[in-house]
C-alpha cells in the first residue's frame, strides 16, 4: 500500500481527484453534475479496462452495471434504506455475487463468445426487469437523496465528494491488484494461457477473479448512477446499449491507465451534453463520427494523447 | 482532438461561470424576455405522430403569443409583456438520458420553465427533479396516473387527464355501443404504459360491464417490434371480439396494416384509445367502425366546428405546417396558454413582472379555455388537469375525402376521472365510488 | 524412495479417432536419470509427453509420480506435483521482456494464496531473476521484448521457465528444434548442466542423434506409438530397427522432417 | 389441431423474417469474421427506400404488382452503394485490428446512418402497403391470413437455396469456403482475399437491405425501427453457429417457433424467450449448434 502511493502516477492521480472534489466549491451545478456521472460511469469502465488487458470484452456490463443501480432504488423502495454507505455496499455485493455465479459459466469464453453471452445475460436481465411491475415496469423507480448517517444533504455536492473519494480508492486497489504477481497475469494469459497454465496457475480462476472484480466495479457504478441521476429504469440502465455505452468509453479512453477511464466517462459525458444541445437532431451522428475518429486516429484511446502531450511516448504496462 | 475537446471544457467552464453569476443578480424586476425548454420526440419512432406535431402546436401557439395575434381571451402579448423563447429538447434516448437533459436545461440553459415529456417513463422520472430543482414544470401529454399519486409536487403540473380516464371512457363506450359484446381482450405494448392502460380498461370493465368475460390471453408484444403476425392469430383464434389497445405512433400502424389484410377487423371491435394520428396517416388504408379516442377533447374529435378558438387553430396550425393538428398539438399548444394566463394574473397581481412562487400560486387550481374545452387543475391540489373525455367510431367522408369520427360521445371528468385523493387503481379496485356515470 | 521408480508409466494408451497415437507403453525413470526419447515425426514422443504432463488425456494405461497417480490430472496440478515441460515450439509471453517472463515464472513457483496480492518486482525475486539469467547467459536480453528474441534465446528462457520452480521430473520437447547448428550444443550445455547441479531427472523428445549420444544415459525409441526399443544410447543406436525406422530415414532426411514421416508411416 | 397449425405456420413466417434478416450478418462474419452492428442500417436504408419507391409508383399510377419491383431494386442499391462505401472507406483499413474494436466501428457506423435517415428522410413514417394489399388474403388452418407473409417463407427457401447453391456450386463458392476455413492458406494459394470480401460484404449488405426492403410493406417504416433487427440478428446468427448459414436456417426456426409457442400459450415470455435460447445454446455449445466446434486452447 505505502509503495504504490510513493509511485509517481499514482501522486498524480491522487493529486487530480483531490483538484476535482475541491473543484466542486466554485464549477457550476450542471458541470460538477456532468463530472459526477463521469466519474461513476468510469468506475464500469475501469472494470472493463482490467477485463481487456487480458482480451476480454463484455458486451454485457449493463447486467452489473442495472443492478448496482436496481439495489440501490429496491433498498430504498422496499426497505427504506437510503444511507450512503450503505447503498454502495449493497450495490457491489449484488453485483459481486451475481457476477461470481455467472462466471462460472463466462470463465469458459473467449474473444467474441464471451462478449456475447454476456450480452445474452444482460438481455434476459432488461426482459425481466422490463416485465415485472413490481420492479417498476419500464418506468422504473425514483431514487431519493441520499442521506449519509441519517444526515440529509441539502445538495448534491457531499454525494458528488463522495463518489470521487470511492472512485479514487478504487482506482488504488486496481492499481495495486494491477502490479499484484495476480495482477500481472492479465498479459500473460492474454499471450499464452498454455504457459500460465504450465507455471501452475490456472487461467479459470484468473480469469474468474478478474470478471468478478469488473462486476463489483460496475455494480458500484451503477449504485452511484442511481444516486447521482435520481432514476433508474432498465432501457438507460440494462438495454444492450448501455453496454454498447461502457465498451465505446472504454475503448475511447484506452488501456494505458487505471486514470484513463475517468478521463474517457467524463469527456464522454460533456461530449453527449454538446452533442445533444447544438444538435438534437444529429446528436448519434457526432458520437459515432467521434468513435470512428478515435478508433482511427487514437488507437491507444485519449491516454495515448495525454501521454504524447506529456513527452513520455510509449504506453505503460500498468 | 484535445483543442476541441480542451476548447469544449474551456467554453462549458466559462459559460458555467457566466450563468452562476447570473443567477445571483437576477432581478425580478419587468423581463422582456423568458426561456422556456420544450421537450418532446423529435427522433425516434414516437416523434412523427407525437413528438413534432405536438412541437409545432407549441411553436404554433408561442408565435402567435409572442406577436399577440391570439383570438380573445388570449390577445394580450406576450406572457406577463414577455417574449417566451423556447429551447426545444429531444425527448428521446431513455428516462436517465431525460433526468441528465432536464438538469442541462434547467441549471445550464437557466431556463424560467419547462414544458413537454410525452411518454410516462420521462415524466415520472423528471419530476422529483423538478422539485429537487425548484423549477416550474408543466407535463403536456404523459398519461401515468401515478404522477400525482406518489405525493404532492411542489413545481409539477399537468394540464392534461391521464390514463385511467381514457380506458374508463373506452369502457363506458363499449356499454353504450357494444353492450351485446361476449368478451374482451387487449394487444398492449409491454412496457408500463401500455401494461397499465389495460389493466385500467380491465377493472373499469369489470365495474361498467359485467356480463363481458375477460380473455386468458391478451397480448403484450415489444414496444416498436414491427412484427404482429404471430400475435394477430392469437387474437384471431379467441372467442373475445372486443380488442382494447393503446397502440402508438408506429406499432398502431404496422399492427393495423398487417391486421386489416387479414380481415381482422372484420371479425373484431378494436378499440384504440391512442391511435388516431394513424387515422389521419393511413388515410382510406384505416379501417372503417374502429372505436377511437383523443383522450380528450382534442384532435380529430373536435376537428370540425367547435369554439372559435378551435377553428383558429385548426387553420393556423394547416396553413403553417399543411396538416391537421393532431392531440398532441392541441395538448402542447394548451399547455403554453396554461402559462401565459398563470404569468398574466401572477403579474395583474404582483404589479411588477412575477417570480416563479407567485406564477406557481396562480397556476395552482387554474382552469381555462382551452381550444377544445374547459380545463380544469382540480386534481393533485391543483395540480392535475380534469376535463371530459371522449370516443366515436372511425369513418371515411368522402365529399371531403378525409377520415372522419361519427357517434362522438364525450364523458363528463366527474365520471371517468378518480375523485382527488384516491389513486386511479384504489379507485377502479373499488369499483368507482362517486362515478357519476354508474347505473 | 531410493529403488522406487520416479515416474512409472504402465500400458499407456492413446487414440485420436481411427489414429493410435500411443499403444501399450510402459516406461519406469528411476530418479536423477537422463532419458532421451526418439522417433519419426508423428511417432508419438510428443503425444506421450503431453499425456505425462496432463496436456491430453489418455485412453488408458495409468501414470504414477513418485509413487502418487496422476493420471489425466490437470496440467497446473502436474506442476505442483513436481513435473514440468518445455514446449516444441517456445510457449513464452511475447509481449513480455526476458525479465518480466522470468518474474512471472518464478513469483507463480515461489508465491501461494494472498501472497500473490505483493507486486512483482520484488528485490529477492528480481536477485533470484539475474542469477537464472546468467546461469543461462541470456543476461543481455533482460529487457527484450520476446517476440524479438532468437529461436535459441527464446528456447532458453523457455526452458528457464519451466525450471524455476525446481520440478523433479522434467519433460523438454525438441530443446534444439528450431535452433541453428551452431546454437544447438551451447543451449544443451547450459541447460544441462543446470539441471545436473539441481539432480533433476530429464526426460527429452530429440531428432538429433548427435545430442542423444552425447546427453542421455538412455534411449527409448518411438515408432508408431509403440516402444521398439529400450536401452543405453550405445546399444540403442545400433539396433537394427532402430536403425530403419528412426535414424534411417533421420539421416535421410536430417533437413525436412516431413518427408521422413510419409516413410515412417508408409 | 388448428392452434398447432397455425403456430406452426407463425412460427415459421416469424422464422423466414429472421432468417432473410440474419443470413447477410452470418455471411459477413463467416468470411471476414466482422459481428457488423451497421447490419441493422442496411436493414433500415432498405425498407426506406422500398417504401419510398413503392410509394412513389403508387403515386405515378403504376399497378401495385410494380412494387415487387421497387422493393427488389431498393435492396440491390442498398447493397451496392452502401456496402462499396463502408467497406471500402473504414471496414478495409482495419482488417488487422481486434475483432472488438471493428465491431465498436460498425457501431459507430451505425449511430451515423441512424440521424443521416434522420436527415434524409424525416421522422414522418413512410408507408408501402401496396404489395402487401395486392397480394390480398387467404383461409388457412380457420383464419385468415395475408399472402405476402406467406411469400416472406418462400423467399427465405429462394434465400437459403440460393446460398448453398452459390457456396457448394460455384467456383465463386469455392474460393469462399476456401478464404472462411482458413484466410492465410488462400492468400498463400493466390486467391484474391481482397475481391472475395468486397463481394460478400456487398451480398451480405444486400440481404440485410432486402430483409428491410421486403418487410417495409407490412409496417410503417419510422426512424430508430432497426435497432431491435440487429439484437435479434445476432442472437440468430449465435444460436446457430456464426458464419454458418445452415446455422442461421436452423437458429431462425428455432426461435421463430419457440416465438410463436410463447406468444400463444404463454405471452408473458415472450420478451425474452430468444436471449433464453441463446444463453442456453451458447452454455452448451459455446461456438453454436453448427460452426465446427474449435479445439480450445487449454
Amino acid at each position: 500500500m505505502t509503495d504504490i502511493l510513493a509511485e509517481k502516477t499514482v501522486r498524480w492521480i491522487a493529486l487530480a481527484f483531490l483538484a476535482t472534489a475541491l473543484a466542486s466549491f466554485v464549477l457550476p451545478d450542471w458541470i460538477v453534475n456532468n463530472l459526477m456521472f463521469g466519474l461513476a460511469r468510469g468506475l464500469a469502465v475501469l472494470g472493463l479496462l482490467v477485463l481487456w488487458r487480458t482480451g476480454l470484452m463484455s458486451f454485457g456490463h449493463g447486467l452489473y452495471f442495472g443492478l448496482g443501480a436496481y439495489t440501490v432504488a429496491l433498498l430504498e423502495s422496499y426497505v427504506g434504506i437510503t444511507d450512503l454507505f450503505l447503498r454502495i455496499a449493497a450495490a457491489v455485493t449484488v453485483a459481486a455475487v451475481v457476477g461470481f455465479v455467472l462466471g462460472f459459466i463466462l470463465r469458459r469464453y473467449r474473444d467474441i463468445f464471451f462478449a456475447m453471452l454476456s450480452l445474452a445475460f444482460s438481455m434476459v436481465l432488461y426482459g425481466i426487469l422490463a416485465k415485472t411491475e413490481a420492479l417498476g415496469s419500464t418506468d422504473g423507480f425514483s431514487v431519493s437523496q441520499t442521506t449519509i448517517f441519517g444526515w440529509q444533504p441539502g445538495n448534491k455536492q457531499p454525494l458528488f465528494i463522495a463518489i470521487t473519494a470511492f472512485a479514487f480508492v478504487a482506482v488504488i486497489l486496481v492499481q495495486i491488484y494491477l502490479r499484484s504477481t495476480l495482477g500481472r497475469l492479465t498479459t500473460g494469459i492474454r499471450d499464452n494461457e498454455i504457459r500460465v497454465e504450465y507455471l501452475g496457475y490456472s487461467v479459470a480462476q484468473a480469469i474468474h477473479i478478474k470478471y468478478v472484480i469488473s462486476t463489483a466495479l460496475a455494480g458500484a457504478a451503477g449504485g452511484m448512477m442511481a444516486m447521482a441521476l435520481g432514476q433508474v429504469d432498465p432501457d438507460s440502465m440494462v438495454y444492450w446499449t448501455v453496454s454498447g455505452e461502457l465498451v465505446f468509453i472504454t475503448i475511447m479512453a484506452g488501456p494505458g491507465s487505471v486514470a484513463a477511464p475517468f478521463i474517457g466517462a467524463v469527456i464522454f459525458e460533456f461530449l453527449r451534453t454538446y452533442a445533444f444541445e447544438l444538435a438534437p437532431y444529429a446528436w448519434q451522428l457526432i458520437v459515432g463520427t467521434t468513435l470512428l475518429g478515435i478508433i482511427f486516429f487514437l488507437p491507444g484511446g485519449i491516454w495515448s494523447l495525454l501521454e504524447k502531450l506529456r513527452g513520455s511516448g510509449g504506453r505503460h504496462n500498468v | 482532438m484535445t483543442i476541441s475537446i480542451r476548447g469544449l471544457l474551456k467554453g462549458a467552464v466559462i459559460s458555467g461561470l457566466a450563468a452562476t453569476m447570473a443567477l445571483t443578480s437576477m432581478p425580478v424586476a419587468a423581463k422582456d424576455k423568458i426561456k422556456v425548454g420544450i421537450v418532446s420526440f423529435l427522433s425516434g419512432p414516437a416523434a412523427g405522430p407525437f413528438g413534432v406535431p405536438g412541437r409545432n402546436g407549441a411553436e404554433l401557439v408561442v408565435e402567435a403569443l409572442n406577436k399577440g395575434t391570439m383570438p380573445a381571451p388570449y390577445n394580450s402579448k406576450g406572457f406577463a409583456g414577455a417574449q417566451l423563447e423556447p429551447v426545444f429538447v429531444d425527448e428521446s434516448g431513455g428516462n436517465t438520458k431525460q433526468v441528465a437533459e432536464y438538469r442541462n436545461l434547467v441549471q445550464k440553459q437557466e431556463v424560467d420553465a419547462v414544458i413537454g415529456y410525452i411518454s410516462s417513463g420521462s415524466c415520472l422520472s423528471v419530476a422529483p427533479v423538478a422539485d429537487e430543482l425548484k423549477r416550474l414544470t408543466i407535463i403536456s401529454v404523459c398519461g401515468s396516473p401515478r404522477l400525482f399519486e406518489e405525493g404532492d409536487r411542489s413545481h409539477v403540473f399537468r394540464t392534461t387527464g391521464h390514463a385511467v380516464g381514457d380506458s374508463v371512457a373506452a369502457s363506458l363506450y363499449v356499454r353504450d355501443k357494444f353492450a351485446d359484446a361476449k368478451g374482451y381482450t387487449g394487444i398492449n405494448q409491454n412496457y408500463a404504459w401500455g401494461q397499465d392502460s389495460y389493466k385500467f380498461f380491465d377493472l373499469a370493465m369489470k365495474t361498467l360491464n359485467p356480463n363481458i368475460s375477460a380473455s386468458e390471453k391478451p397480448q403484450f408484444p415489444k414496444i416498436f417490434a414491427g412484427q404482429f403476425g404471430t400475435e394477430i392469430s392469437t387474437l384471431s383464434l379467441d372467442s373475445a371480439e372486443l380488442v382494447h389497445s393503446s397502440f402508438w405512433d408506429g406499432d398502431i400502424e404496422a399492427f393495423v396494416l398487417q391486421a386489416s389484410v387479414r380481415g381482422f377487423f372484420k371479425e373484431k371491435q378494436f378499440i384504440s384509445t391512442l391511435g388516431a394520428s394513424a387515422v389521419d396517416r393511413l388515410g382510406k388504408k384505416f379501417p372503417k367502425g374502429v372505436v377511437m379516442g383523443t383522450r380528450g377533447e382534442y384532435g380529430i374529435l373536435i376537428r370540425r366546428g367547435g369554439s372559435a378558438l378551435n377553428q383558429w387553430f385548426v387553420k393556423a396550425y394547416r396553413d403553417k405546417y399543411g396538416a391537421y393538428p393532431l392531440g398532441p398539438s392541441y395538448q402542447y399548444g394548451q399547455a403554453v396558454l396554461a402559462l401565459k394566463l398563470a404569468m398574466d394574473k401572477a403579474a395583474e397581481k404582483a404589479g411588477t413582472f412575477p417570480d416563479q412562487d407567485q406564477i406557481i400560486d396562480e397556476f395552482k387550481g387554474l382552469s381555462w379555455d382551452s381550444f377544445g374545452g374547459k380545463i380544469s387543475l382540480s386534481q393533485g391540489n391543483g395540480h392535475q388537469a380534469v376535463h371530459p373525455v371522449g370516443f366515436g367510431i372511425t369513418d371515411w367522408d368522402d365529399e371531403a375525402g378525409e377520415p372522419v369520427i361519427k357517434d362522438v360521445k364525450f364523458y363528463p371528468s366527474e365520471c371517468v376521472m378518480p375523485p382527488a385523493g384516491q389513486t386511479g387503481l384504489q379507485w377502479l379496485e373499488a369499483g368507482m365510488p362517486g362515478s357519476t356515470c354508474l347505473k | 524412495m531410493s529403488n522406487q521408480p520416479i515416474l512409472s508409466v504402465k500400458g499407456l494408451e492413446k487414440t485420436f479417432g481411427a489414429v493410435v497415437a500411443a499403444k501399450d507403453i510402459n516406461i519406469d525413470v528411476t530418479k536423477g536419470e537422463i532419458v532421451g526419447i526418439i522417433g519419426a515425426n508423428g511417432a508419438g514422443k510428443t503425444t506421450f509427453v503431453n499425456m505425462v504432463t496432463g496436456y491430453l488425456k489418455a485412453s488408458g494405461g495409468s501414470i504414477e509420480f513418485e509413487g502418487r497417480d496422476i493420471t489425466g490430472i490437470a496440467p497446473r496440478r502436474a506442476v505442483h506435483a513436481g513435473l514440468s515441460r518445455s514446449f516444441q515450439v517456445s510457449q513464452v509471453f511475447m509481449s513480455l521482456s526476458v525479465m518480466e517472463n522470468l518474474l512471472t515464472a518464478l513469483a507463480l513457483a515461489r508465491r501461494k494464496g494472498t501472497s500473490l496480492l505483493r507486486p512483482i518486482h520484488e528485490a529477492v525475486l528480481v536477485e533470484e531473476c539475474e542469477a537464472i539469467l546468467k546461469h543461462y547467459e541470456i543476461a543481455d536480453y533482460r529487457d527484450q521484448t520476446a517476440s524479438t528474441l532468437s529461436q535459441g534465446v527464446r528456447k532458453l528462457l523457455d526452458i528457464a521457465m519451466a525450471v524455476v520452480g525446481n520440478p523433479r521430473l522434467l519433460l523438454l520437447d525438441e530443446p534444439t528444434s528450431g535452433v541453428s547448428i551452431e546454437e544447438k550444443f551451447g543451449i544443451m550445455d547450459i541447460v544441462m548442466s543446470a539441471l545436473k547441479s539441481e539432480g533433476t531427472t530429464v526426460l527429452f523428445v530429440e531428432h538429433d542423434m548427435e545430442i542423444v549420444e552425447r546427453y542421455v544415459d538412455r534411449v527409448i525409441a518411438f515408432y508408431q506409438g509403440e516402444i521398439i526399443c529400450d536401452a543405453p544410447p550405445a546399444q540403442a543406436l545400433i539396433d537394427p530397427r532402430v536403425r530403419e525406422l528412426v535414424i534411417g530415414e533421420e539421416i535421410s532426411t536430417s533437413d525436412t522432417g516431413e518427408g521422413g514421416t510419409e516413410m515412417a508411416n508408409a | 389441431m388448428d392452434t398447432a397449425f397455425t403456430i406452426l405456420l407463425d412460427g415459421l413466417t416469424y422464422a423466414s423474417y429472421l432468417f432473410i434478416v440474419s443470413a447477410g450478418l452470418t455471411i459477413i462474419f463467416g468470411v471476414m469474421k466482422i459481428l457488423n452492428v451497421a447490419h441493422g442500417s442496411f436493414y433500415a436504408w432498405g425498407a426506406y427506400c422500398s417504401a419510398y419507391f413503392v410509394g412513389q409508383f403508387a403515386e405515378m399510377g403504376l399497378p401495385d404488382w410494380t412494387g415487387f419491383f421497387a422493393i427488389a431494386g431498393s435492396a440491390i442499391l442498398v447493397g451496392a452503394v452502401l456496402g462499396l462505401l463502408i467497406e471500402r472507406v473504414i471496414l478495409r483499413r482495419m482488417y488487422d485490428q481486434e475483432e472488438i474494436l471493428i465491431v465498436l466501428a460498425t457501431f459507430g457506423i451505425f449511430l451515423i446512418l441512424e440521424d443521416v435517415i434522420l436527415l434524409v428522410f424525416g421522422v414522418n413514417p413512410y408507408f408501402a402497403y401496396q404489395p402487401m394489399a395486392y397480394l390480398g388474403s387467404i383461409e388457412l388452418g380457420g383464419i385468415t391470413r395475408d399472402v405476402y407473409s406467406l411469400t416472406l417463407f418462400a423467399l427465405a427457401v429462394v434465400i437459403a437455396v440460393m446460398c448453398w447453391w452459390g457456396l457448394n456450386k460455384t467456383r465463386w463458392g469455392l474460393l469462399l469456403v476456401a478464404v472462411i476455413h482458413d484466410k492465410e492458406a488462400s492468400m498463400a494459394m493466390g486467391i484474391n482475399v481482397q475481391a472475395v470480401s468486397v463481394a460478400t460484404f456487398v451480398i451480405g449488405a444486400t440481404l440485410g437491405a432486402l430483409g428491410g426492403a421486403y418487410i417495409a410493406p407490412t409496417v410503417s417504416v419510422a426512424p430508430g425501427f432497426a435497432v431491435d433487427v440487429i439484437v435479434l440478428g445476432f442472437a440468430v446468427v449465435v444460436i446457430g453457429g456464426m458464419g454458418s448459414i445452415p446455422g442461421a436456417l436452423i437458429g431462425s426456426v428455432l426461435v421463430g417457433l419457440l416465438r410463436a409457442l410463447t406468444v400463444h400459450k404463454m405471452p408473458e415470455l415472450e420478451l425474452f424467450v430468444i436471449f433464453i435460447v441463446m444463453s442456453v445454446v451458447l452454455m452448451f455449445r459455446p461456438e453454436g449448434l453448427f460452426a465446427p466446434a474449435k479445439a480450445r486452447k487449454i
